[in-house]
């Protein structure tokens, strides 16, 4: 099982071809993840920089650091930055990128082409983005709700709004290349019960950006034409009503929660079958819940919205239908869990990423059924309570699987082993400072706590230097990981193609993989996590 | 699946002309005084001609499952957006927060 | 169906594909999930056009009043022939009449401009009456709040549709140079056919625009 | 019972302690959740090491009562949530019947509160404790929200029309007021304090503010300033209808469709009466939108509303 080879094998896509242009010009798949890599590293340590001074400020409860309005723009173009460019195209754009046409046996994704403009699309949107940043900021949190974002903000509202609009187009095309590789370019004997989970994960994911992103584009083109023509969508004054803009707001953007979640999910699965060596407990139904959450994801949005004047029944439906939404997630984490009964569990980081994904994901999880009951969501909304259940979600959920994947598959993208010893630690720090960080939030949040504040009544404030002390050890633990990865592309010892002894066609080839990816089209024959079948010899 | 479907020019011509003759109606079912029925109307005239351009010229008669169902699906997934949002509003009526 | 090795060696044929037939079905599904990206991007302006009559019709109605249901009429019976000659230039790629393709081509994208240029004389219109929203707006006082509410949705709905138009015969100047340049056979028309769906596609939203914008509350 | 605690906010309304023990409810299912889905994690993960490199799981491929129990007891639980939650919530946006009435106007970066009296306050509101307070809320720029966590009650404050929210103190006390939905640069200024006084104390305060006149009067005065009194008339002489005991009644519009008249009704009267015309009656009232404050127009909707009396 375990071949520990030498060297990398002579020729692969990092090889194939040198210099700026090769890349920038590249329609391989793998390359492209790789850029995308690279761009949303940069977004995620420029939202991480700006979270750093959020948390520095509300170490004090009075406003002394920034003043309120520098305050205001630090945590809009945190929440910009981290959902719209690193956390939504995080796992799709580059595990999904390099991973799909591996898993299922493709030479590249349905639309080449269309995969690098997608990427050109979202650097495109990425640099409008940074230049609202860079030539004074946004105020109106990355919500934009109106009337405050079309009549009240004088900062640059419309080139972030464009800024998002267009990097929408680069997450819709993504997940449309994504759908039709995954329907049309599946290797013989690839059938859809045969597919790894992650790739069920992937589809549903696409789906929803497939569904849900055009509504956000033309919502935010709203936006923008009312800022600048003043046309009256949302505004009072010609009668138009601002909590309309919230209902389109959250139609993208409740689903897109998901399109956060769900990749993450997909490793999650990934990782524990492979390090338990085991089929997923479940398979199907673990597929079925997907796509499930993808659905129903669409049904529930309002539940945002329970104190901001909708009618009373529309909230009722919404909130029994946030309940619904709950079960699927549910079931995935007990089927998890389940899975690693009987397992052949191996330490190592990925599945210390892994379980870190089920226990804090069940705790975010579960923090949002308290949201989704009407009741207690009246009290709580708009608190630190909100902050800390979807960074419980987000960073404790979706950012652990992001980077279990990144360390499980890091072999086979770069050839190299990382260093095993480092990359525990730093799991285990990043672990620790993340609840400390986030935990005492949910108390001053029930204590009433308000979001987005950039002073506070000092009652709040010994949760809030715990939570600062925590932001402190987070960002060291995610500095760690960047460094020895970056190290080992280097000088980290050569793979092999299979270094983890996992199941799965990404694995039957070389590490890096070859630009085709296979010498010969493979034919599937076997079942997804087929650990028996690969011992016997099945699986070849 | 893959054989390409060759539709006689006629059936064009005839769906062109039922797409004509459904604009003139209803224009002209617009200067009736139906009341409500007026957009209900117009709405039918409306979908039923959408569909008549999905199916033929469109070529979706004559398409894989998958289309079908992508099809469906996206129609399936405006009427959610419509319908749930409508819920609100059409309950905001009803009372309690006016 | 052409012989595999025949087809290995179709200048048209993309290398992540295996042949002809997986390729134009990709591209045939991909437009389709576009076109449904697209039904939720005008879905955004229907929800929103769904709210505010229902809060409004009378404002609704008497702003439609201002909308001329002859340029309109006219207009729709020009994208939907517009849509014939779409249907009839596929037709002919996939039996390989080049040059049927080419004429057909041709009239789609004259009745696509003649389109724009009606458009072009109503948005004229309504700027010369006032009818643009924002601070020049002006409409009889009773509805004056409301009726920049309709005005609002016609601009942007018709706009974006005048941009899926102009977008519609940019592509199809592209396929018009293709089918030029003899690079579109009756094996391989796929181009053709996927700008056909957007074509069509286009042609809908307005069958939907018409009735919604124009033919309010006429009878009264 | 855990009020004074630094963990837990303080209770002083009716509605509290049902918003608390559903939140109580929920924290026992997290933590049986939570604790339970660490421990089976942790226990197999130390159980089932790997112990030979070469060693593979059992396969297990699923099981059809496992995924029925852990589907349908999540279901249970969740519906049960959703059930209790609905019912406080239910109780939280239906006012009773005998209400002390308030009016609130946000703005960037204020509250300015309005008793029936006439007493005006800017970030303190004065109320007494044991009577059931409803606030009629409306905002002059962007959407606020008015946020007790210590009567564990909140609601939108949004441009253009009133939201309603209710509560009945249970303490004397002051308690902390914020702005819970971003408005902006001074977002985190826009606090204040709910003042609950003893009853006693409470007439003392109203009877020592400065005095200019009860809202309705005030609201009167508009009335003929603004010449609503042209064409309303107290008999139906006039070219608008008589108003006089309008207020919660229904009225037929000219479509044939009926309203009630509430707060909202009265707004949208004032500022688009062409929205919805009375039945027998012609367009012709000019809107007042723009010559009218959010705080006139309460005036004059509580002197609409104060006709009703006579
Ligand atoms: C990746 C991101 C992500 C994910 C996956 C979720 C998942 C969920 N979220 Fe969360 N949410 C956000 C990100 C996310 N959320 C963000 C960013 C906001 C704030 C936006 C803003 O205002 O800025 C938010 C806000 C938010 C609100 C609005 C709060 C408010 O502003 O008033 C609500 C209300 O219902 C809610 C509910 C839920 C629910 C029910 C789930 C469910 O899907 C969770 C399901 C999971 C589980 C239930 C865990 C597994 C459970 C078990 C193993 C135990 C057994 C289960 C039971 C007994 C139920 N979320
Ligand atoms: C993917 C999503 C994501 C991620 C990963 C994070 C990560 C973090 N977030 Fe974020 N957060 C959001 C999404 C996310 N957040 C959203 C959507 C909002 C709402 C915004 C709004 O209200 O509009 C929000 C709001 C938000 C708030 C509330 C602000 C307020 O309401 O006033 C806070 C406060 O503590 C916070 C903290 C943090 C911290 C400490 C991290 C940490 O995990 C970050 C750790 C990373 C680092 C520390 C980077 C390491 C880099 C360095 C160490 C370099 C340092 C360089 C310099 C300082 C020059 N976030
Ligand atoms: C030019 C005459 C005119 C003036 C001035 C006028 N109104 Fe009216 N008002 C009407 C007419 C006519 C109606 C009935 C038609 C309608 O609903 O618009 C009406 C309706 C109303 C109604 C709804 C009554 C119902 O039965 O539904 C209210 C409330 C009202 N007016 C308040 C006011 C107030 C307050 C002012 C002054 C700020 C005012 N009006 C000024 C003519 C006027
Ligand atoms: Cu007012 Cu926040
Ligand atoms: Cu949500």
């Amino acid at each position: 099982m375990q071949t520990t080879v030498a060297a990398l094998p002579p020729r692969h896509y990092l090889n194939d071809g040198f210099g700026i242009r090769s890349w920038l010009f590249t329609r391989d798949h793998k390359r492209i993840a790789l850029l995308y890599l690279a761009t949303i590293t940069l977004f995620f340590f420029i939202g991480g920089a700006m979270a750093v001074l959020i948390r520095l400020e509300l170490a004090t409860p009075a406003g002394d650091l920034v003043t309120d309005e520098t305050y205001n723009k630090l945590f809009t173009m945190h929440g910009v930055m981290m959902v719209f460019f690193f956390l939504i195209p995080s796992i799709p754009a580059t595990l999904g990128n390099f991973l799909v046409p591996l898993m299922i046996g493709a030479k590249d994704l349905a639309f080449p082409k269309l995969n690098l403009l997608s990427w050109y699309i979202f650097v495109v949107g990425g640099l409008f983005t940074l230049y609202a940043l860079i030539s004074g900021g946004v105020d109106t949190g990355w919500t934009f709700y109106t009337p405050f974002s079309t009549i009240s903000s004088t900062s640059k509202v419309v080139p972030t709004a464009l800024g998002v609009f267009i990097t929408g187009f680069s997450s819709i095309l993504t997940g449309l290349n994504f759908i039709v590789t995954i329907h049309r370019m599946r290797a013989p004997g690839m059938t859809w019960f045969r597919m790894p989970l992650f790739l069920w994960s992937i589809y549903a994911t696409s789906l929803i950006m497939v569904l849900g992103t055009p509504v956000i584009a033309i919502t935010i083109l709203l936006v923008a034409a009312e800022r600048l023509f003043h046309f009256g969508f949302f505004d009072p004054a010609v009668g138009g009503d601002p909590v309309l803009f919230q209902h389109l707001f959250w139609f993208y953007s409740h689903p897109a929660v998901y399109i956060m979640v769900l990749p993450s999910m997909g490793v999650v699965s990934e990782v524990v079958a492979a390090f338990c060596r085991k089929p997923v407990f479940g398979y199907r139904i673990v597929a079925f819940a997907s796509v499930a959450i993808a659905v129903l994801g669409f049904l529930v949005w309002a539940h945002h919205m329970f104190v901001a004047g909708i009618s009373v029944y529309a909230a009722m439906i919404f909130s029994v239908l946030s309940m619904l939404v709950a079960i699927p997630s549910a079931v995935k984490v007990f089927n998890w869990t389940a899975t690693m009964y009987r397992g052949s569990i191996s330490w190592q980081t990925p599945m210390l990423y892994a379980m870190g994904f089920i226990g804090l994901f069940t705790i975010g999880g579960l923090t949002g059924v308290f949201l989704a009951t009407l009741a207690v969501n009246v009290h709580v909304t708009d608190t630190y309570f909100i902050v800390a259940h979807f960074h419980y979600i987000m960073v404790g959920g979706a950012l652990m699987g992001y980077l279990g994947g990144l360390h499980y598959w890091w072999p086979k993208i770069s050839g190299r082993l990382y260093p095993e010893f480092l990359a525990k630690l730093s799991a285990g720090i990043i672990f620790l400072g993340f609840n400390l960080t986030f935990f005492p939030q949910f108390v001053a949040g029930y204590l009433g706590m308000p979001r987005r504040y950039h002073a506070y009544p000092p009652d709040f404030q010994v949760l809030n230097v715990l939570s600062s002390a925590g932001a402190s050890i987070l960002g060291v633990g995610y500095l760690i990981p960047m460094a020895y990865l970056m190290w080992s592309l280097r000088y980290g010892r050569a793979a092999g193609s299979n270094p983890f002894g996992a199941v799965g066609l990404e694995w039957m080839t070389t590490s890096p993989p070859p630009t085709e990816n296979f010498a010969t089209t493979p034919v599937v024959a076997w079942d997804a996590y087929d650990y028996k079948g690969e011992v016997e010899g099945r699986v070849a | 699946m893959s054989q390409t479907h060759v539709v006689p020019t006629r059936v064009y011509y005839t769906i062109f002309a039922i797409l004509m003759f459904c604009t003139y109606l209803t224009v002209q079912v617009a200067f009736l005084d139906l009341g409500a029925l007026n957009t209900v109307a117009a709405l039918a005239i409306a979908v039923f001609k959408a569909v008549l351009v999905v199916l033929f010229f469109m070529h979706v008669k004559y398409s894989t499952r998958l289309t079908w169902v992508v099809v469906i699906g996206g129609a399936f997934w405006l009427g959610i957006l419509l319908a749930l949002t409508m819920t609100d509003y059409l309950s905001r009526a009803w009372g309690t927060f006016g | 169906m052409l012989p595999d090795a025949v087809e290995h060696h179709h200048p048209a044929l993309a290398h992540q594909f295996d042949s002809l037939a997986q390729q134009r079905e990709a591209a045939a599904l991909g437009m389709w999930v576009f076109l449904v990206t697209e039904v939720l991007f005008f879905g955004g302006l229907f929800a929103t056009y769904a709210v505010y009559r229902w809060w409004y019709p009378d404002a609704f109605a008497a702003a439609s009043h201002e909308l001329d249901i002859l340029l309109g009429g006219t207009n729709t019976a020009v994208l939907i022939t517009s849509s014939l000659t779409m249907a009839l230039a596929v037709h002919s790629a996939q039996l390989g009449r080049r040059r049927l393709l080419l004429l057909f081509l041709i009239a789609t994208m004259a009745l696509g401009c003649v389109f724009l240029g009606i458009k072009g004389v109503e948005y004229y219109h309504k700027f010369v009456e006032h009818h643009v929203p924002g601070p020049g707006f002006e409409f009889e006082a009773a509805y004056a709040r409301q009726a920049q509410i309709f005005f609002s949705l016609y601009f942007i709905m018709t706009g974006l549709h005048a941009v899926h138009m102009i977008i519609g015969i940019g592509i199809m100047l592209a396929m018009f140079w293709m089918s030029w340049r003899g690079r579109i056979t009756a094996d391989y028309y796929n181009p053709i056919e996927v700008s056909g769906l957007y074509w069509h596609f286009v042609d809908i939203v307005w069958i939907f625009l018409f009735p919604l914008l124009y033919l309010i509350g006429r009878h009264a | 019972m855990w009020s004074g605690s630094p963990l837990f906010p303080e209770a002083a309304s009716t509605i509290a302690s049902r918003v608390d023990a559903v939140f109580f409810f929920l924290i026992g299912v997290a933590v049986f959740f939570s604790v339970l889905i660490a421990a089976l994690i942790l226990r197999f993960a130390i159980k089932y090491r790997r112990r030979a490199p070469d060693a593979i799981g059992e396969v297990i491929t699923g099981g059809v009562l496992l995924e029925t129990i852990w589907t349908a007891v999540p279901l249970a639980i969740v519906l049960i949530s959703f059930g209790w939650g609905a019912s406080v919530y239910f109780a939280m946006s239906r006012p009773p019947e005998e209400t002390l009435d308030i009016y609130v106007v946000g703005k960037q970066w204020m509250w300015k509160f309005q008793h029936l009296d006439g007493q005006r306050e800017i970030n303190e509101l004065h109320v007494p404790v044991g009577r059931a307070v409803k606030l009629t809320m409306t905002s002059e720029d962007v959407i606020h929200d008015f946020f007790v966590p210590a009567f564990r009650t909140k609601a939108d404050v949004i441009p253009g029309r009133y939201t309603t929210i209710w509560f009945e103190p249970t303490k004397a006390g002051r308690y902390q007021l914020f702005c819970a939905e971003y408005c902006g640069t001074r977002h985190s200024g826009m606090i204040g304090q709910v003042v609950v006084m003893e009853p006693t104390d409470y007439q003392a305060w109203l009877s020592g503010g400065p005095q200019e006149g009860s809202l309705a009067s005030r609201g009167e005065k508009l009335f003929s300033d603004l010449a609503c009194n042209t064409c309303h008339r107290p008999d139906t002489q006039g070219r608008g209808p008589a108003l006089d005991g309008l207020f919660g009644k229904t009225v037929t519009l000219q479509g044939g469709e009926t309203v009630t008249v509430d707060e909202a009704y009265l707004r949208q009267s004032i500022l688009t009466p062409a929205a919805r015309i009375t039945a027998g009656f012609q367009p012709i009232m000019p809107t007042f939108q723009g010559l009218v404050t959010e705080e006139q127009l309460l005036e004059l909707v509580e002197y609409v509303k104060a006709l009703r009396s006579r």
